[in-house]
């Protein structure tokens, strides 16, 4: 499994070339051939808002649905969640939006046939379908669960033609009344899966973590912090996350993620909005407090 | 006509443009070089660095405010030894001149940090200047950032002096957020400081009006961003003309705040400062370093200004 | 439910809605009564007015800068007797309740001022509170502004007391450039203001890049509008902490700076304002303070809070 | 004559219904009918510029070019300046714009019929072709000087189907090569003119006060200075000029103005895109130190 967030990012002016309502959702197509040409499924794209007279500095981050390198045309699907986003959704073919991408590590693809299942949450179907292709290009089998709060919350039901698909809404509107995750244990019974990717809120992300654990089922899971800059300068978009070394950092979800290992995240320090550095990460208030301590002792014998 | 850029820093620092990164704007250089070569930037300023790793705070580390952000991020990073192992000879492997920002609870911790900088075996060939960010809490008195007082600023330059060469200027770093920034640029210059670096960023606090509740892990934060500009120019002239008046020692000035174009980087320079760094903006445009020294280039051309070193502080004059 | 959006500034002064206009962004009322009727307005604060006439500085006095705007005004208007004779019959014509910022080069200057207030046949009926605006330049010290000196601060309040009603509450309008506000804010409230409104314009400079000289007339400007809100909530945030914590007298706060919407207005009070102002969104939005009285009261009533006295401050409980 | 800055004034969202290029202008016509129905000629719109997103918080001031009340219509001509005014050049039919008007005391017209002289400059022709109607309907006889740098620059020489037509350029790229005052003096002495309109750059209306005055003849001008916030509220616009009472104050060109007789401005004190306050103004600060000096005086007495 290799990662490219290394590569290259290009910094682009392109041109809107589509933009459609997809429930409560707006699918852009833009024309950024570059991006186009080197994305991988889990990756993102960084857009700014505002135009010329912007008072909105950040950029908007948002999963890329899929990529078509040929015409160079790089999607996104974009709920309306500000008014950043809102700017986004106002967009319309012929005019132009600043993209910066590709962006982040992709989700990890196996490179044996492995039976995987795939969990979409809202938006964070966007980017299920085109994994499940590269997947299943690799000989993977592959299932696919879909769920959101009401069926207008739904993303892509309608693209997934070659995946057995499972959709759940909490208020029953399509599919299982339910949570996306309750349909899982049993999919990953049924098919064998040892493997699973997920992309949506972070409740849902470590549910899905936490479902897929006792199964001995690693759990690839795209996170969705804040971010200022989405290229790894500001530090801004960070969650603990565990080392190849058992030690605990605050890691970057922009380059380091947005996909992780969900068994490596210490989901019990994210709630209510917040994350909290634990005790026993490297360099935590608590761990300086310690040395400091320890010094004080040293120089004090 | 070509402009000449270079500009002075003072001690023999002389750099090609006068266009820099902003501490901790670029972090430590290798994910900017993504994007275009940093060894053509004026300076690349690398992130605040302590003694020890740094965690920094928890989420939510930003806030997005008009035309800036707040930022608690908490002086993250890997500790002056990790950075002199790995940052160092990875920026110096890409040809890049380097200005070191350090950091520290206690004026000794500065000075420690610079002491194992000035060891390294990349600092001759990397390193043209250190910026010392005493715009950070000081532990010892009650959190208060150094550069709220100017006897702990001060302080902090008596200790570090000792340990730079001379020929590798120190910048003392200042907030804004203080009654008479000329007080503290005195203080720091007459404790040993070459130069000054102003201004970084304001205190702000930003209220989740959902949750009822601080937005910030960290409760307050960092306001910088265009929003601030006319803040950071207004810091610039007062000092720069405080030294002009022979009130403070003269020494040169690195302006920051709210940088976004070529333009912007002119007038701080008009206010008085000999090089620029561009922080915030690289978050809208991670190119913006190297866009704003061809703007700023751009600019003095057409209006007919042959070097960028004669147009520093100018506006004073008119 | 309809939201009880009263407000309570203390010495039975009781407003029935807490969106007032900042001082100077609404001149004396007839301008904005040509759009809306100004009695509906919490409290109307008038321009900070001097003994005698004022003609202002020259022009530029203004500069846009990015989400705010510098201004240079110099305190342009009548002075306080045809204030007297003119403003206040009319604000009192529309059944408008006033607040009165007043102004001066000496802290007898602001006594003289608060005394011709008083004695005005109108004063009963129309006056609500005076807000002292201490954010100006003392001759006498200078010209460095009242506001960043505690000694000053305390002067101004000592010598208007005295000519003023105990039902009229003084407010002391603070700046923001200071090191530290709490400070300030002692200093005033134990002198006698009755309550505090946070907070002023920051310094600010802008250069014209095309002339090379200053633009603004009057060198400095003062920054305002959406772009120093986190400042203004950070102020008002540490006064009141400071209030709760039992280290300066307790009073209500009125909150000014960068509000724009009725968000921005439960932001102020979340922090600690009882009231809140507002000031550069009315060039915007001549409309402003009706339209963000009214978002307020639409939000307070979609988190199913009855009263916005209840939400003043709680974000310090979570 | 009358003056109307007393009346309501009309914050509304209105609909561009048309935008088309005119030399090197922009010429807007948007659906505002209680400001096309209140509107006189030399009175001026503030439009909001950069939409919700923006960090551009003052609005940007516009003669009104012409209104039709019957289809709720106000008319301006744009020039692109800088940042807002290039974000309305590039406002296309359907889309909205907050327009606040009608502003500031329009020109003064004579109850009388009376020979004029209008002269407008470069887009300060905007408001002259309404005007000159309106002066016709009058009865009064009507000349028109139209003036630019350049012929681009020129707006509306089409437009002035009914009225004695001059043109100057500076490049003589249209019409008499020179300044739009140049035909002022011959003009008035063969028309018999006693009333002159001005709209155009400072220097020019400085101009034509200073022909017009020793010819006995009243020159209405119509100013421009930054303005923040249109209404009179800020204080930001303000001129030197001289009262009925004969003393000069810094009075507000948004609500006093932008139409002043041009005899009235201490022209003077204006210079290099500042005005000063001249001494002997009210309240300045060489009057007030002279009060404080005599008020020492009296005390020491
Ligand atoms: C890796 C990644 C992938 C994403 N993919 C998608 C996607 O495919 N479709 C989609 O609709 N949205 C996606 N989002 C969320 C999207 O970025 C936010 O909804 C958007 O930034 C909100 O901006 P706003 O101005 O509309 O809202 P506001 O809430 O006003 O934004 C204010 C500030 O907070 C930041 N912010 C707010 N919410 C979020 C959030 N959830 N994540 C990151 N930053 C946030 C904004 O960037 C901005 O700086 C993704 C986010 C990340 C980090
Ligand atoms: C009464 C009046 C009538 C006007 N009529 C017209 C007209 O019919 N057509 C036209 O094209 N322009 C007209 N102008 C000028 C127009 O308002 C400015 O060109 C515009 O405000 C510039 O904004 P900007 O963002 O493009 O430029 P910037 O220079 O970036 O503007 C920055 C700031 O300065 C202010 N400003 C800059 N130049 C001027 C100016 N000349 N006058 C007032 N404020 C200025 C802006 O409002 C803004 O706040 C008029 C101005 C006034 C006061
Ligand atoms: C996310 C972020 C992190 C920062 N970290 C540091 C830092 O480590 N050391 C420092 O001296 N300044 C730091 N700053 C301040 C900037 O270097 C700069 O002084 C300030 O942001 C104003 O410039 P700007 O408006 O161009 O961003 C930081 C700013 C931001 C936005
Ligand atoms: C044009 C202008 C004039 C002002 N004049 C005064 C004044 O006379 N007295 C005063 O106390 N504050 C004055 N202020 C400050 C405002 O009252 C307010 O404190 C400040 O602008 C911050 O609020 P805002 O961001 O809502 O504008 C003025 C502000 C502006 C923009
Ligand atoms: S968003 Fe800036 S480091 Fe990740
Ligand atoms: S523009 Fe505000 S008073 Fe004239």
């Amino acid at each position: 499994m290799t990662t490219t967030s290394g590569d290259r990012l290009h910094s682009v002016r392109a041109e809107v070339i589509a933009a459609a309502a997809a429930g409560d959702y707006r699918h852009l197509v833009v024309l950024a051939p570059e991006i186009a040409a080197a994305a991988r499924p889990g990756q993102f794209v960084a857009l700014a808002v505002g135009g010329e007279t912007s008072g909105l500095l950040l950029r908007r981050s948002f999963s890329i649905h899929r990529v078509e390198p040929d015409t160079g045309t790089v999607e996104i699907v974009v709920a309306d969640a500000g008014p950043g986003t809102r700017w986004i959704t106002r967009l319309v073919a012929g005019e132009a939006v600043e993209v910066l991408g590709p962006l982040g590590v992709p989700f990890p693809v196996p490179d044996e046939p492995t039976p995987c299942v795939l969990l979409g949450g809202g938006y964070g179907s966007a980017p299920m379908f085109w994994l499940a292709k590269v997947l299943q290009d690799k000989g993977c089998h592959v299932d696919l669960v879909l769920g959101a709060a009401t069926q207008d919350r739904l993303f892509g039901a309608d693209l997934a033609d070659r995946v057995p698909l499972t959709v759940t809404t909490d208020d029953g509107s399509a599919g299982i009344t339910g949570r996306v995750t309750d349909p899982l244990s049993d999919l990953l019974r049924t098919s064998g899966a040892t493997l699973a990717y997920a992309c949506g809120p972070m409740p849902m992300l470590r549910a899905v973590t936490q479902v897929c654990r006792p199964l001995g089922v690693t759990a690839y899971v795209a996170v969705e912090e804040s971010m200022a800059c989405g290229i790894g300068v500001c530090m801004t978009c960070v969650l603990p996350v565990v080392g190849a070394d058992g030690v605990t950092r605050m890691s970057r979800s922009c380059v380091e993620g947005p996909t992780f290992d969900g068994a490596r995240v210490r989901w019990e320090a994210i709630a209510d909005g917040r994350v909290a550095v634990p005790d026993d990460c490297l360099g935590s208030p608590a761990s300086l407090a310690a040395l400091n301590h320890a010094a004080a002792q040293g120089s004090s014998r | 006509m070509t402009v000449d850029l270079t500009t002075d820093l003072g001690h023999g620092v002389l750099l090609p443009n006068p266009v820099l990164t902003a501490s901790g704007c670029a972090a430590n250089g290798k994910e900017l070089h993504r994007l275009e070569d940093i060894a053509k930037i004026g300076a690349f300023v690398t992130k605040s660095v302590k003694r020890d790793p740094q965690s920094g705070r928890g989420t939510p580390r930003m806030a997005e405010t008009p035309s800036g952000m707040l930022n608690s991020i908490g002086l993250q990073g890997p500790g002056i030894h990790a950075f002199v192992e790995h940052d160092l000879p990875w920026l110096r492997s890409v040809g890049a001149r380097a200005i070191v920002s350090i950091a520290g609870e206690s004026s000794a911790e500065f000075a420690e940090v610079a002491r194992a900088l000035v060891a390294a075996p990349d600092f001759d060939a990397t390193v043209a200047a250190i910026e010392v960010n005493i715009s950070c809490p000081n532990v010892a008195n009650r959190g208060l950032v150094y550069a709220c007082d100017p006897a702990s600023s001060a302080e902090v330059l008596r200790l570090v002096v000792p340990e730079v060469p001379r020929s590798t200027p120190l910048f003392a770093k200042l907030t804004p957020d203080v009654t008479d920034i000329t007080v503290i640029a005195e203080a720091a210059l007459s404790a040993g400081a070459q130069g000054l670096t102003m201004i970084n960023t304001l205190l702000g606090i930003r209220i989740d009006t959902e949750r009822m509740r601080p937005h910030l892990f960290g409760l307050t934060g960092g306001l910088s961003g265009p929003a601030i500009r006319p803040v950071a120019v207004r810091a610039i002239w007062q000092v720069y003309a405080a030294m002009r008046a022979g009130r403070i020692p003269t020494a040169p000035i690195i302006g920051v705040g709210g940088v976004r174009t070529g333009e912007d980087a002119l007038e701080l320079t008009l206010a008085g400062a000999s090089a620029v760094q561009v922080g915030t903006a690289i978050f809208n445009d991670p190119l913006a370093p190297w866009r704003v020294a061809r703007e700023l280039g751009d600019l003095l051309h057409a209006r007919g200004i042959p070097r960028y070193a004669d147009v520093v502080g100018v506006a004073h004059d008119h």
